[in-house]
């Protein structure tokens, strides 16, 4: 009896812990929410009254809308692609024998490990070299960098636990390297593939720094969102700090499934 | 099990001595042709093309490189006080902010793990990183209005008497606004980890006789260490790295490494100076994770 | 080799990187409508020769014929067999029907009929009401039927079975050998069987290999192998087997054996199927347990021994007994019957030389 | 430090062969000038001016992208503005352009001080006056000195402002605020907030020690400058950007900032009880100019775009911009300004702004040793 309740007892600093974590971590949040609401322009308190006036300026802004379209684009585009990319070079790695796999398998990871400033500058060097003027297409060809390698590990995961003779009864049964590939592979690793848009989308509709020297005039949300913040204290970045705080909550419990789903169980 | 060997792709992939043999079912390495080919144009000669760039020096204007290549650029960068001084800022930052946040996600990961109820575990884990999906550039600003000296937190510790908090624009600021992430990141390595501890291990350990705590430190622990591992290296290389948060908590004084990276880049578009700072960078990022990593053993070859 | 040869490997070799031979330079060949059992522990390289038969792995060297064809280089999808996997390898995010079909799909036949063709191998499994279900709602035995269906939809003229009983318990495997046997004498089709059970193999077979370390140690009947074993490792592989080193030597005009251990001499005379003993040689006896005899029947045996009675287990038909001739040389006894010595007491063993089987050392790959 | 800008060199590009030698010009190039987006090789002058592309490319600090600013502009001549705000210093705004391929930009909004060395690298345009509605301006903004070199046209003045005493006027009266004195009040200390941008600041201090003009200063000047920094510093309790001086002193915790107008009516217009004001030692100026760069690949589209900024609809607009309010030079526009608004931004009397508002301002300048100013207010700041 005097363990257990030892036991319990020292169970309190930890869910303390765990509480007070939560909340910092919503601290900033709880904050951009309210001031989304609060009628005076400067974040102060005491709040000067509840007004949805910065929802309205959010919507006729047209910069924004501008912004909030373009980040949809370039996220799509990444997430589309990456996981395209991601889902291909997955499948040989896990497939295919050639020299140097293991040299390749850790080169292409190594993007995770290095620097967005860092990718960001390096890109701006060389697309200026080529002659290449910023753009939309500069950012997403960025942003991939980092997001090809994220979808080809979350994918490789996946094919990592269906099991070889899956494929190879496929083949034995007289289905062709593509053949089995669609009819078997593709459709057992759809759920990763998801997970993968979502996490290359997010990470992409985010990212801030490649996209901040890969771009001129097409600017990105956290972009628009940085410039407003830097130079004129807008309020409006709350009501739009709030939107995609609650669409991102929707999108990540709806997602959960897939993003903390138990793995696959043999049939 | 030499009959399963060439099976279990992935797992003990050596690579096949003289690799003549012929593959019946052919050998289907060209889908990685869309994934290296970019990566190869997009990121490996980028970075090495900026790479190269630190051991040249500008000649007019910071496009242009003096012929020959020069080491001036490194001598520089270990001479000048401001120079060693944003690399030891950087470092300091985070390491302080790895030792934190994995202190706090180890409470957190464990908490949630052993002693949240089962069905709440995985609300519990999604609301420790939803706001992850949040903007980051949002979160970092809302940082600085809370912690300004006119801020609420400051009043709040006025109120109980505390006295005005002086953080902000400071380092402090940025190791919170660091940890913060860093807990979130760490978290979810650790859950991940944490979760596939199998239970009969704990009751083993338990029957055995050990206490709670020796359970943690014989059990618990060894098994988690690769999650705690991968979480810091990436918590380390992220605070090594990041822009934003230095920038805005940290004020534009006493730079860190990214921020002098950043201005040789756009106030004085110094391209050879500017790489020697990401070679800088990058090199210590290489020596500081790639034990960790290879402690860990992460990598796509050895899962 | 016979036209009535349908399987023919020639010299095949698998290596693995340099110094991994997964299978050596054997020689098979497989006659039309038998069962074949490729035997052996893990590892000896059994599921590796028959993943190259059906085109799942490359052949280092040699050649392997199907039907007088050379099939070496021919992908799985064009070889006339069929393989039925370890885990069954059902397709999990499709019906029970769409995975017999999945054959027939493959080669372009319409869905009705392919359909049709998949009820009647349900029907033939006497399972027609799962047909709509997905594979993780089976039961072990009746996934593995359906694998089997799946295989034979095709109607291959080889059927290749990698262990498909391994998952299942002990019961439901019996039932199953049962009806495997069945069904493969019913279709006429050859079967290629690879399992590492030695009962399961003497049960089911009509020829079996035994295989070692990458090469074949026997190729014959299940009842040459069981009675008369070339090699030590065939003779201790295949039941129980009391095995004893030692050298044969002249004396008096005779070979006798000297074992390396306290069991006795045997006279060269009764030795069965030796044909050419020099002295000094080294050679094995392998005795098998029933054949050994106890107490009072032991009196009439060729050769004799004393020694101390050390475990009994009674095993239902019969009772196993341990006794030990010196410290750690220990012999193994299966009887009929209760012995009538108790544990630590002293017991008398015996056997005639018919009995034992004599194995020249290098006469095969010893572990 | 310096910006070294030589167009020529820049435009033939040697860096950019000598990279494409070196990354390999085989099939790798192929590809990427395959899909190179819009592949911005400097296309002969002579067939950009015949046939301008229906667009302009701007660089400018923040005011232009918010809602309805240039909607007229665009609808009446078809030309779409590519605009980017600059979130940085006037220094690196100049290094951007170098860091945009050759064209890239049309027109940009730098601090004026800077027009005269631009001129002098030939990195802008000169302009003529008669092409533009400085006819319209008040005195003397149509010859803002800092806006022309050699005598010759080259920067358009777009908005200014000043810098002098920011303060609560719940807590400091206007006899308070008549010197710059009041910022060594006892009762102020702490309550003193300041921009994280040396020049303005240092300027005033400057002129609170009498140095006329402010920015050019001997080494012993600049050393009583330091000196009085060194004072001031434990009334300073904060020193923060834009966002984060206004912030604190709406929060109420800081009472008077180095500022002007820009600041001090948002905080007035959202209802905090702030004004502004020029001390009797005087204050500086700030101020923004347009040119157009000298490398434009559409110089029509840019002069009809500084017709634009420079006209009374843009600027009525931009003088009460929500990033921050500015004055502004152009007569017309202040004129349709309301009066309440032409108050709080020091308008109302636009015959005798000369005389009564700006003598007592001086220009902000780029100081010769500007290095050792920067260096002085971050030991100031580390204090």
């Amino acid at each position: 009896m005097v363990e257990g309740l030892k036991e319990r007892l020292g169970r309190i600093p930890l869910i303390l812990t765990l509480a007070l974590t939560g909340a910092v971590i919503y601290l900033p949040i709880l904050f951009v929410v309210i001031f989304s609401f609060n009628s005076g322009r400067f974040q102060v308190f005491p709040l000067k009254g509840f007004s949805l006036v910065w929802y309205q300026k959010m919507l006729s802004d047209t910069a924004f809308m501008d912004a909030l379209r373009n980040s949809v684009i370039v996220s799509l585009g990444v997430g589309v692609v990456s996981t395209i990319f991601g889902f291909l070079g997955a499948y040989s790695l896990v497939k295919a024998e050639f020299r140097f796999k293991d040299l390749l398998s850790t080169l292409l990871i190594t993007p995770l490990a290095v620097p967005g400033v860092l990718l960001a500058i390096s890109l701006r060097v060389y697309f200026y070299s080529l002659g290449w003027s910023f753009s939309l297409l500069t950012v997403f060809l960025g942003q991939l960098i980092t997001n090809v390698p994220l979808a080809l590990m979350v994918i490789r995961a996946r094919l990592l636990q269906i099991p070889l003779s899956l494929e190879e009864a496929a083949w034995d049964l007289g289905a062709g390297r593509l053949r089995s590939l669609a009819e078997v592979i593709l459709p057992m690793t759809i759920p990763s593939m998801i997970v993968s848009m979502l996490l290359t989308f997010t990470f992409s509709f985010d990212e801030f720094i490649i996209a901040y020297f890969l771009t001129q005039f097409e600017l990105t949300l956290p972009i628009k969102i940085w410039a407003n913040l830097i130079t004129g204290y807008d309020p409006t970045v709350n009501a739009i700090g709030t939107i995609v705080f609650f669409l991102s909550l929707v999108i990540v419990f709806f997602g959960q499934r897939f993003i903390l789903g138990k793995p696959y169980q043999k049939g | 099990m030499a009959s399963i060997l060439p099976l279990s792709a992935g797992k003990s992939n050596k690579p096949q001595a003289g690799g003549r043999e012929r593959r019946i079912m052919g050998n289907p390495w060209y889908g990685l042709i869309p994934a290296v080919s970019y990566l190869l144009f997009f990121y490996l000669i980028p970075v090495v093309y900026l790479l190269s760039r630190s051991f040249k020096i500008t000649q007019g204007s910071g496009i242009q490189f003096a012929p020959g290549l020069t080491l001036a650029n490194y001598i520089e960068f270990f001479t000048a006080r401001t120079n060693y001084l944003a690399y030891a800022r950087s470092m300091v930052i985070s390491i302080l902010v790895v030792l934190f946040a994995s202190l706090i996600a180890y409470a957190v990961a464990y908490t949630i793990v052993f002693i949240v109820p089962k069905r709440y575990q995985q609300m519990t884990l999604l609301l420790i990183i939803a706001p992850f999906w949040t903007s980051f550039v949002i979160r970092a600003f809302a940082w600085q209005l809370l912690l300004a000296e006119a801020g609420p937190v400051s009043a709040f510790l006025k109120q109980v008497g505390v006295g005005s908090l002086k953080i902000l624009n400071t380092h402090v600021a940025t190791v919170i606004g660091l940890t913060v992430f860093g807990v979130m990141m760490l978290t979810l390595n650790l859950y991940s980890v944490m979760e596939n501890i199998n239970p009969n291990l704990l009751a083993a350990a338990a029957d055995l006789g050990a206490r709670r705590w020796q359970t943690f430190k014989e059990v618990v622990f060894p098994l988690s260490r690769p999650g705690l591992l991968i979480g810091a290296a990436l918590t380390f290389i992220i605070s090594f790295g990041d822009y934003v948060v230095p920038s805005l908590l940290g004020g534009g004084v006493r730079i860190v490494l990214s921020q002098a990276m950043v201005g040789a880049m756009t106030t004085s578009f110094n391209i050879p100076r500017a790489s020697t700072y990401a070679m800088i960078m990058l090199v210590t990022i290489l020596v500081v994770t790639m034990p960790i990593l290879r402690l860990s053993r992460v990598g796509l070859n050895t899962e | 080799m016979g036209s009535n040869s349908i399987v023919e490997l020639q010299d095949v070799t698998k290596r693995y990187g340099e110094s991994v031979v997964a299978v050596d330079a054997i020689n098979l060949s497989v006659r039309r409508g038998e069962f074949l059992t490729l035997l052996g522990p893990s590892g000896c390289g059994k599921t590796t020769t028959l993943r190259m038969i059906a085109g799942l792995e490359t052949v280092s060297s040699g050649k392997i014929l199907i039907n007088q064809e050379d099939v070496t280089y021919l992908p799985p999808y064009s070889r006339n067999t069929s393989m039925m996997f370890q885990d069954y390898a059902l397709f999990p995010h499709m019906s029970i029907e769409d995975n017999i079909a999945f054959g027939l799909k493959m080669r372009r036949v319409p869905r009705d009929e392919r359909l049709k063709k998949a009820r009647e191998m349900l029907e033939f499994i006497q399972l027609p009401h799962i047909a709509g279900r997905k594979p993780n709602q089976l039961s072990g035995g009746q996934r593995q039927r359906v694998a089997l269906v799946r295989s034979l939809i095709l109607q291959p003229e080889v059927l290749l079975l990698d262990e498909p009983l391994g998952a299942l318990d002990a019961e439901l495997r019996r039932q199953m050998q049962v009806e495997l046997k069945r069904n493969q004498q019913q279709l006429g089709i050859t079967f290629i069987y690879v399992t590492h059970d030695q009962e399961e193999a003497l049960s089911l077979s009509d020829r079996i290999v035994v295989m070692n370390g990458g090469r074949v140690e026997q190729m014959d009947t299940p009842k040459m192998i069981y009675e008369q074993p070339r090699t030590t490792f065939v003779a201790s592989f295949i039941g129980r087997c009391n095995l004893r080193k030692g050298i044969a030597e002249a004396k008096e005009g005779r070979l006798v054996v000297f074992l390396d251990a306290v069991l006795g001499k045997f006279p060269a005379a009764c030795f069965n199927g030796v044909e050419a003993i020099q002295p000094g040689q080294r050679i094995a006896i392998a005795l098998r347990p029933e054949k050994i005899r106890i107490g009072r029947e032991a009196e009439n045996c060729q050769t004799k021994a004393v020694g101390i009675l050390k475990y009994t287990g009674f095993l239902g038909s019969i009772v196993r007994i341990v006794v030990e001739l010196a410290p750690g040389d220990e012999v193994v006894v299966e009887s009929q019957a209760l012995p009538e010595a108790q544990v630590g007491e002293k017991i008398s063993l015996g056997w005639n030389c018919d009995d034992a089987i004599v194995l020249t050392e290098n006469s095969g790959g010893d572990k | 430090m310096t910006q070294k800008f030589d167009a020529g060199k820049l435009s033939r590009e040697i860096s950019r062969r000598e990279f494409l030698k070196w990354a390999g010009t085989g099939a790798a190039a192929g590809i990427l000038a395959g899909c190179a987006p819009q592949a911005a090789a400097t296309p002969a002058p002579a067939t950009a001016v015949a046939e301008e592309e229906k667009i302009v490319n701007v660089l400018a600090f923040s005011g232009y992208e918010e809602p309805g600013m240039l909607d007229s502009f665009e609808k009446a001549t078809g030309i779409k503005v590519n605009l980017k705000i600059h979130d940085g210093t006037d220094d690196e705004m100049i290094a951007l352009i170098q860091t945009s391929p050759a064209g890239t930009w049309d027109v940009m909004t730098p601090t004026s001080a800077y027009v005269p060395n631009l001129a002098k690298e030939k990195q802008v345009m000169e302009l003529n006056p008669a092409d533009l509605p400085v006819g319209d301006y008040l005195k003397p903004f149509d010859k803002w000195p800092t806006c022309f070199y050699e005598g010759k046209m080259y920067g358009l003045l777009n908005r200014f402002g000043y810098y002098g005493l920011t303060y609560n006027s719940e807590q400091l009266t206007a006899a308070d605020v008549q010197s710059l004195d009041i910022l060594m009040d006892p009762k102020l200390k702490g309550k003193v907030a300041l921009f994280d941008w040396f020049l303005p600041n240092m300027g005033v201090v400057s002129k609170w020690l009498g140095f006329n003009p402010p920015y050019r200063l001997s080494a012993d000047q600049l050393g009583q400058v330091k000196e009085k920094l060194v004072q001031l510093r434990p009334q300073v309790g904060l020193i923060g950007s834009t966002a984060q001086t206004t912030q604190a002193l709406a929060s109420g915790e800081f009472w008077v900032a180095i500022a002007g107008e820009f600041v001090q009516a948002g905080l007035f217009m959202d209802g905090h009880p702030y004004l502004a004001t020029v001390p009797k030692e005087g204050g500086v100026t700030w101020d923004q100019a347009v040119i157009v760069l000298a490398n434009t690949l559409r110089p029509q589209n840019s002069l009809k775009f500084l017709n634009y900024v420079g006209g009374p609809e843009f600027q009525s607009k931009l003088a009460v911009a929500r990033a921050y309010y500015s004055m502004v030079p152009n007569r017309k526009a202040a004129e349709l300004l309301t009066e309440d608004q032409r108050k709080l931004l020091n308008m109302a009397d636009l015959d005798n702004l000369e005389k009564n508002f700006l003598a007592n301002l001086s220009p902000r300048e780029r100081p010769e040793n500007i290095d050792e100013w920067a260096k002085i207010w971050d030991e100031f700041k580390a204090m």
